[in-house]
């Protein structure tokens, strides 16, 4: 039993130690009727079979390499510096807990310090939280932050969300009583207008525009935001977006599945005190050494219980600290120079692309960053087409959007050389 | 030791890393975008070398105290041992290397590895079916809550009320609020079990769910929880259990046979998945048979050995996150739960138990231990006896930090005064619970003789006692725009 | 340039502080006619592109899966728990250096101390040394000990030793005189007689009567001994071996086409002095802590410099570090048994080999732990066949040894599970 | 912080690893085979679950040093940082996991990497072929001296000593006595480079080489090396380059256009492959042509495309170890080669020397430097200036210690009294340069003021200074038959 620790006669004298006979005087408390002869699993295996068990449907998996990904759809191969995997494996950070105790958690609280200044220097935004679970609900908190300021009941969301995105946040809406309606015309009713920058197809949307006319009906405006767009793009804070919210997966976490990545958010000032989930800030000792500890608790459930902010307890903070490798390790130069190579990729494969047979941009009015929609004949030929060779790519967009029958998305990243576009195209043009 | 913060040491021109050149004739993003598009003032990163990156993340991880160096008895938290094959298994490339949006057939394993955790959990405790997407417990609970929000409005039943323990952890009643519930408290009886009386009292058709975690919070295990079902049954309520002191009877019995109709799980307590400072952890939710068609979408279905993704759900409560959860955190798991098998993990659960009640019959005389009779997998004690030295349970937790110990769980659970609420967990061994037993020995000891010197603990940490009601205070300035200083944030001196 | 950390600022700086104009100033003493124009390399890539040109070098190899691995011949596939890994990518193992300042290196003299240590328990002799580079090393350098000891200049090198050891032994025998021969009658002029046990067929040798016959020569026995093996067969302190050396490779590592693995030296007291390398001892600070220290620098280069016992300086601690994790995770009960799964599952397939038609047992009187030498009929066809069936195996030795022409080796351990044997077998059948 | 020994924490019955059954028919060992060969006692290892096992060395790394936290300037052993990236190449499977006896058709990636590595060394240091086998520096000494040996031998030439410098690491010295050869010191002029004079007095017929670092170990070049080159051949002896000091000049000049036929690199310095705590390294020796024929076998050589091992090899001094090198720490030389690039290489040697240059200089004025002029890539200080204060460089490096510095090299090379021997490396930033002169500062200052204080330091280590003489001693009476404690293991109580 891999895990265990006590001996047989360790058992027996801490059982006498305790003053009982077996077990049984311990769990005394437990109904006879609730006892079940035993736990209905096979038993226990080694280390060795176990990991053969585990390795063998890892590799019942098709592993896309990461060069022949022309697949996004809010999750991206990038190229992720060893030193993020190096970090984040330390059981010093993996292996602790929430920081309560901030003498002993200092690492844990600076990380997260630094995490924060990050975010907000990235958004242009005052204040940015610890992490939250995903993309997905962080939009969902940012429009219950919208909700309870403005007290209205009511979220639009505007173009092309994250489908996900939007069901989560109905999911969360549908509890609390709070409508998600489609479209950018924000009412007296409008607790906040939410949109996507890049949107899911890729598109630049006019955020200025939303955020203004959001102001004028007295709502929030809520952007969820690429972060490494950010490197290139105006910031939310600049563009007048009361919050900013977005997936930090593309910040040197890999694919897995879909998870676990990592959701940010931050806020103007005035709202810091709406803001879900944990805040580090920093602090002084009697000596004056300056240390870091969790603040403005009195927003949390664990203080607040039924009206705190949210109830988010336990975050993403393992994700959040590759996420800090990352930015900390690219700096802003970094990131802008692998967000303009993938904006370059991008549009050279849209270039190529669109001059096949029958293809054509879906949208070719708009501005894009690496992502982009077209039209193509058979989309799921397409797919098939591409997968015979290896290439993972092409999203076929129709399954959410009723629109967009035959739209495909693919994008370019720094991972996508050259010559794996290449090989794309002429898997298409064969 | 200290730390720098990264952006204290960035210094302009530092050496970045290289990275790959587009080589292809494509236009610069300035050229082809809108000016208003584009960001003028980059974003202050830090810039450092990549060797001062590592010395930086390799110096702060050693200013943290954590399982893999210290016994880190957090009561209600399992910090028991994360297994290192469990990261071994995470970070096989064929499960990272997975994009959520890859066809089915080129991911069975990774379905199949899901689907058998599901079959595991309902095994252990006792469901029909379970949904894996939940972060963490409270999005658990959350989804719990809506899905018996959801079974009682499509019987028209628009139930408003959820009932909490006044022990419960903070998430439940937050999880309540957040699915639009009221709160009602029910409190707790005298021998620290809920008061079936107010539970009596407080239930009636308004109720959707009573919220309970059995053992409850004080590490006692809820005696009469068949009556209690019973009664929240009797008015068409549903029972909700909250799962994370689970590791106190795996193999011993089973919520759903308690009568808990949904059932969270926390991963990254029973299950080993690492805590990693905060997080990520999962929070799979199983659900009886009547709840099951509230399930979130999608579910994964296995049919003659080929597993899909079901959408199809239209009484689904719709999806709680993107994709399908929290994927390197149930490979951790199901890898601990197959190392484990059924054998282990009911020892595991033994073990637990033993540790708890060992470890309080040893610091029994030097705490304060309001409960009688045995503890499940942890015990609340009380620093009270030591007031008369104006000793708090915050003095005894510092000190335990300046003897090496993380600190146990302190003024949680609320129904306790300076509750000390201990996990030892079933992975530490006897001669650790000895050690901290005689930690605490020695420190209430010296809450007697020297009460002052135990106040100013810790002194050997990397900072001393840090003043968190100055920083709250500063803050509240900065968010009122008396102070520049954000205190939330770095900013460059001046 | 990926790791330095200067920026041209700070360059200009430092030289200014220095008080030159240039590097050229801080060059001076390199006359001129040696300065090259520039190194004639490539010039550096991202990691990004480093690693993509490493893994593909690494995919230009056949990884034979562990359990299809039948090959032995000094290097084993075994179970290695994942804690070995765990450990030794601690960087503040991996990257510190020989403990010269103790008192800020007690991890890595402690984890010495300790192998030291389990090695002496193993070997059931009084002192083993902090590592040696690898087993053929740790032969050469036991035959000097025996030299330096008894002062005569021939060693006998007795049955099946490795024959890449028998090759480092000449080697270093050329240098300094001392003869290598094969025979295991000693004489009045033999320093040592050596042996392997089991030999590098896998059979075992009659370590008792071998050392017995050095003693009785005034020769030193030196027994180079499988440290797995030790779980089941009788230690070489028991049987009169005055050095033991072996190969640690099993003890946790990864074949790794050869190293890094680690040699062990264990010997008797009265030896110590002569032991080459360092040595780990326990001591104390003013307080009365424990802790520990190099010890009996004496013998070492830096302190005796042309007079030291040998040249080793930097050893293999990282791997003896693996070595040390392996044993203390499996414990004596855990060798004893991975030593008799192999043991079995060696003479079953033994069994089944012998019975093919043409194949038998090529030493059918001698016994052996987990691997065998084995007469087939066509040696290099049988390597050819199991290839194609993913099947690594049969050492062809006639490779070293004129006499075993046809003799191939087979190795089992617990990583080759029962199919795993079928499958070997069964394509060998067909 | 201390830890137990394993040993000490082992107990009778606690739950080892799981492990896989043999599931085979056939006899167990104790069945099959002779009592007399057989195990009477187990060896008595410690018996330790995995969490302990986990714990125990977790703590036990805590207590180092390290470059991944400390700047640890300790001179001739280049302590630059070890790329995270190495190691992610190094665990490849598709390395990790080659068999050294697969047929060289199934491991052309390897061969190919090892011979591309030979080539940039090639073009580092100048030399004609270079063999990977040597297991680290000294081993590479060895091996050249063997092969320089079997040059003189192969013309008849036997040739009995070989000149070393008094300034030489030990290991020369103990290499040349290891292949059979007579070593003669020649002495250091006043300047710290060798005396022409002696070596002229020293060289004759006998003289098989003379083995020289450069930059020698004072980190001075040897300005007059084309002069000694020419002295030494014109003897008939060869010249050997101990590479420890490359990192001074890559890009910059070339060991063999100064006239050296055989050159150990230290990958493990230079290259940076981590150092383990003591290894594993590699030594890789390049020769000129004239050695060629002497290089150990196998080697790897490339016909159009394709690779293979070359065993025939009639002059070879045969193997130096088994099997083909260190392989996985080649993997992580080429690594960096890789990325470095011969620009990158270039500036790491610049900005080597210019950060001991500036360190030095910061330093000035603080510890006696004895030499003048620029030094190359590190430079050797002495505190001879703190003797009237009863300080000594162990002072000085304890002190260094304290303030959170690893310690430089100190009392070598032997020539400089109270020698302090400080390699900053290019890794290190000019922040941890000027931090480490603050310490120096501070350090020297207390030495004057408070020079007792100083000598008990360190404090906050997890042991203070140990008593090494009190450690001889009893391994002495130990070694003599007097004492039962073998002090070199640990012996159960009793
Ligand atoms: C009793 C109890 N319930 C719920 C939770 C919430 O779980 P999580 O932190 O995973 O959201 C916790 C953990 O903190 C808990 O201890
Ligand atoms: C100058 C010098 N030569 C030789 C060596 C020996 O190298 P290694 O320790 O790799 O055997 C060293 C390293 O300690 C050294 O500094």
């Amino acid at each position: 039993m891999a895990y265990l620790v006590h001996s047989p006669e360790e058992r027996a004298e801490m059982l006498g130690a305790i003053g009982v006979q077996s077990m049984d005087d311990l769990l005394v408390d437990i109904p006879r009727s609730l006892r079940i002869p035993r736990l209905e699993l096979p038993n226990g295996l080694s280390e060795f079979e176990t990991m053969a068990q585990i390795g063998a449907l890892a590799a019942r998996n098709r592993v896309f390499p990461d060069r022949l990904t022309f697949q996004g759809g809010g999750v991206y191969r990038r190229f992720i510096p060893a030193a993020v995997a190096a970090v984040t494996s330390k059981p010093e950070f993996y292996t602790a807990y929430t920081p309560y105790q901030p003498e002993a958690s200092q690492g844990t609280l600076q990380a997260i310090y630094e995490f924060q200044t990050l975010i907000a220097e990235l958004t242009a935004l005052d204040v940015a939280n610890a992490s939250l679970y995903d993309g997905a609900t962080a939009v969902a908190e940012a429009a219950m932050m919208a909700h309870v300021h403005t007290g209205r009941r009511e979220v639009l969301v505007a173009g092309y969300v994250h489908p996900e995105y939007v069901e989560v946040l109905r999911a969360f809406g549908d509890g609390r009583g709070i409508k998600v309606r489609k479209g950018s015309e924000p009412t007296s009713k409008t607790a906040a207008v939410i949109f996507q920058q890049p949107d899911f197809l890729g598109l630049l949307v006019d955020a200025q525009e939303l955020a203004s006319r959001a102001h004028e009906s007295g709502a929030l405006a809520i952007a969820c935001v690429d972060p490494i767009s950010l490197a290139l793009l105006a910031p939310p804070g600049e563009y007048g977006a009361d919050i900013a919210v977005g997936e930090g997966q593309q910040l040197g976490l890999h694919p897995n599945y879909g998870g676990p990545h990592v959701g940010y958010i931050a806020c103007r000032k005035e709202l810091v005190r709406r803001l879900p989930g944990r805040l580090v800030g920093s602090a002084h000792d009697a000596d004056g050494r300056r240390g870091f500890v969790l603040t403005l608790t009195a927003r949390e459930q664990h203080i607040r219980r039924e009206k705190a902010t949210s109830n988010i307890c336990t975050n993403h903070s393992l994700c959040a600290l590759a996420a800090s490798v990352y930015m900390t390790y690219m700096g802003a130069e970094g990131m802008r120079h692998v967000a303009s190579v993938s904006f370059k990729r991008a549009h050279s494969l849209a270039d190529r692309l669109a001059a096949l047979p029958g293809w054509e941009l879906a949208f070719p009015e708009r501005q894009f960053l690496n992502e982009f929609p077209i039209r193509v004949p058979k989309a799921a030929v397409v797919r098939r087409r591409l997968a015979r060779k290896g290439i993972l790519g092409g999203l076929d967009v129709h399954r959410w959007f009723r629109e967009l029958r035959g739209v495909l998305t693919f994008t370019c990243t720094e991972v996508n050389d050259p010559r794996a576009i290449d090989e794309l195209v002429e898997a298409l043009a064969a | 030791m200290t730390e720098l913060l990264s952006f204290e040491k960035s210094r302009p021109g530092a050496h970045g890393p290289r990275l790959p050149d587009a080589d292809v004739a494509a236009p610069e993003p300035d050229e082809l975008l809108p000016r208003a598009q584009l960001r003028k003032v980059p974003p202050a990163l830090p810039r450092l070398s990549e060797p001062e990156v590592m010395r930086h993340y390799s110096r702060l991880a050693s200013l943290n105290y954590s399982i893999s160096e210290q016994f880190y008895p957090l009561g209600s938290c399992t910090m028991k041992y994360n297994p290192v094959a469990n990261e071994a298994a995470a970070t096989l490339p064929g499960f990272t290397g997975l994009h959520p949006y890859q066809d089915e057939d080129t991911v069975q394993g990774a379905l199949e590895l899901m689907w058998r955790l599901e079959q595991a959990l309902c095994a252990v405790v006792g469901v029909d079916r379970v949904t894996l997407q939940p972060a963490a417990g409270a999005h658990g609970e959350w989804t719990a809550l809506r899905m018996i929000q959801a079974f009682h409005r499509s019987r028209g039943d628009m139930r408003t009320e959820v009932l909490v323990p006044d022990s419960a952890h903070g998430t439940n009643p937050a999880s309540a609020a957040l699915s639009g519930f009221q709160v009602v408290e029910v409190a707790s009886a005298p021998d620290g079990r809920i008061s079936i009386a107010d539970l009596e009292a407080k239930l009636s058709s308004r109720v959707a769910a009573l919220m309970l975690t059995n053992p409850n919070t004080l590490g006692l295990f809820e005696r009469d929880i068949l009556d209690i079902a019973e009664l929240v049954h009797n008015t068409g309520a549903k029972l909700y259990y909250d799962g994370a002191n689970l590791n106190a009877f795996m193999g011993v019995c089973r919520p759903g046979d308690m009568g808990f109709d949904a059932v969270h799980m926390n991963l990254h307590k029973t299950f080993t998945t690492p805590h990693g400072g905060g997080g990520p952890g999962a929070g799979p939710v199983g659900v009886k048979a009547e709840l099951v068609p509230f399930l979130p979408t999608p579910t994964v279905e296995r049919t003659n050995g080929h597993l899909e993704l079901d959408y199809k759900r239209p009484q689904s409560i719709g999806r709680v996150r993107s994709f399908y959860g929290n994927f390197g955190m149930l490979v951790r798991a199901y890898t601990y739960i197959v190392a484990m098998g059924g054998d282990g993990l009911t020892q595991a659960s033994m073990d637990a138990v033993l540790s708890a009640n060992y470890l309080s019959k040893r610091i029994e005389g030097f705490l304060d231990l309001p409960h009688d009779g045995p503890c499940m997998h942890e015990f609340v004690a009380s620093a009270r006896n030591l007031g008369t030295y104006g000793i708090k349970a915050l003095d005894v937790a510092k000190g335990l930090l300046e003897r090496d110990f993380y600190a146990p769980t302190i003024y949680f659970p609320l129904v306790v005064p300076e509750a000390i609420m201990v996990e030892p967990t079933e992975t530490e061994s006897k001669a650790t619970l000895d050690a901290f037993a005689e930690a605490v020995k020695e420190i209430v000891q010296q809450a007697k003789e020297e009460p002052e010197k135990l106040r100013h603990e810790p002194h050997s940490l990397p900072v001393g006692r840090l003043d968190e009601v100055a920083t709250a205070r500063q803050v509240n300035t900065y968010l009122q725009g008396v102070s520049q200083d954000p205190v939330l944030r770095w900013k460059p001196p001046g």
